[in-house]
């Protein structure tokens, strides 16, 4: 099992975690990946700021991890997530799964997102292209919601 | 001595990243210690004004109001997480 | 909305279309891909042979992908599903959707394979080391059942 | 006229990849066309032996055995799909 849990600053090569999720072996069938872009629809986001728990955020996402590999078969996992200051279209997290069969590796990475989403101890902060700050992104029902899916 | 960490708006609020405190013996569970945080007053007290709305964590797992800090040596006090 | 639907004996750079997918924008929030390779657990697969229906291929993807965008507000949806001769590692088929939100982007995803597999017209033959035939890959009951959760 | 297509191990058991053919005009229906090439004996008895295993598009569109043929072009007999 190729396992892989990174917290970092720097950004990440999607292309490379995911060719390395079948590389050089026969018997992945599937690979899914999540990634999670900043967003910035209205045109005034400057950025976003991620504060982490440093620590506890990577033995948090190393927990799910556990417990998406207690649920499914997989052969490999990867999750990044970033910190620090982040611009629109710029990447936050990548979650990366691979397993013999579809249905595996594709519900692992929704499951990895859920649980990333709502039990890794990260915080958003919005700073606005007026040099005002916008706020902390308040959390969301909706993904309680997705999260409770697996119970 | 306990270390107490805070982060996002509760760090904010309480103008503190982390601190080391002795927290006296009756405040046994997680509950008991935000009410405790809250009666320090001023950004304490905005910052857990709301207590069931703050996370807790005991040496880096997460824990619910009810269960007991059993010595824990680091206490992190955050809003509902927003990663991903 | 970005959307790209190929049948192509080529092989394909996963990472350029999952790029494309968010590239110049700043309203995708999430990118879900899924990856489907040639799989080889027992060691005695020489190569699958992929046949396709030339014309009919393209037209039902398209219908698949017409289905996706008329359930989830989908930003951009690629497609490419390959035919000929895949060896054991290759890629067979990638899906890529992006939206401005996580569940949108995953389901659709989901949703795009369930339906690639039960009613794009291709169809695998083994081709075994030995350079005896092994047949054609029978369809299974279990693709179905998962393309049955979305009536 | 109507071009029949044949693909995967239902081209190989009739041994064609195609073929145009003067359908009777009591093949009304896809279900009737199973029954009707399962009669033209040898390969296509092999063939469509089952032949609710068999799928069929009219003019490159998937059809159930109750759909009429009503004129179609082209007329695709396979087994079920396994891409992806």
């Amino acid at each position: 099992m190729r396992r892989s849990v990174r917290v970092q600053a720097e950004d990440f090569d999607t292309a490379a975690e995911i060719e390395a999720a079948g590389a050089g072996r026969t018997d992945v069938g599937a690979v899914a990946s999540f990634s999670g872009l900043c967003r910035d629809e209205a045109g005034t986001l400057a950025a976003l700021e991620l504060e982490h728990y440093p620590g506890m955020a990577e033995a948090e996402i190393d927990r799910v991890v556990d417990a998406a590999l207690a649920r499914w078969p997989l052969l490999a996992v990867t999750v990044i997530h970033r910190f620090g200051r982040i611009r629109p279209g710029e990447r936050i997290v990548l979650v990366v799964t691979a397993s013999a069969h579809r249905a595996a590796a594709i519900e692992a990475a929704d499951f990895l997102m859920d649980f990333l989403k709502t039990q890794a101890p990260f915080w958003k902060k919005e700073h606005r292209t007026d040099g005002t700050d916008g706020g902390w992104v308040a959390a969301k029902d909706a993904d309680d919601a997705r999260a409770a899916r697996w119970k | 001595m306990t270390k107490l960490v805070y982060f996002a708006w509760v760090r904010e609020k309480v103008g503190l990243a982390e601190e080391e405190a002795t927290l006296p013996p009756e405040v046994a569970t997680v509950g008991d210690l935000l009410l405790y945080l809250r009666a320090r007053g001023d950004g304490f007290a905005e910052a857990f004004a709301e207590p069931e709305t703050i996370r807790v964590a005991l040496d880096r797992v997460h824990a619910f109001p009810e269960d007991p800090l059993a010595g824990a040596r680091e206490i992190a006090l955050f809003p509902p997480m927003t990663g991903g």
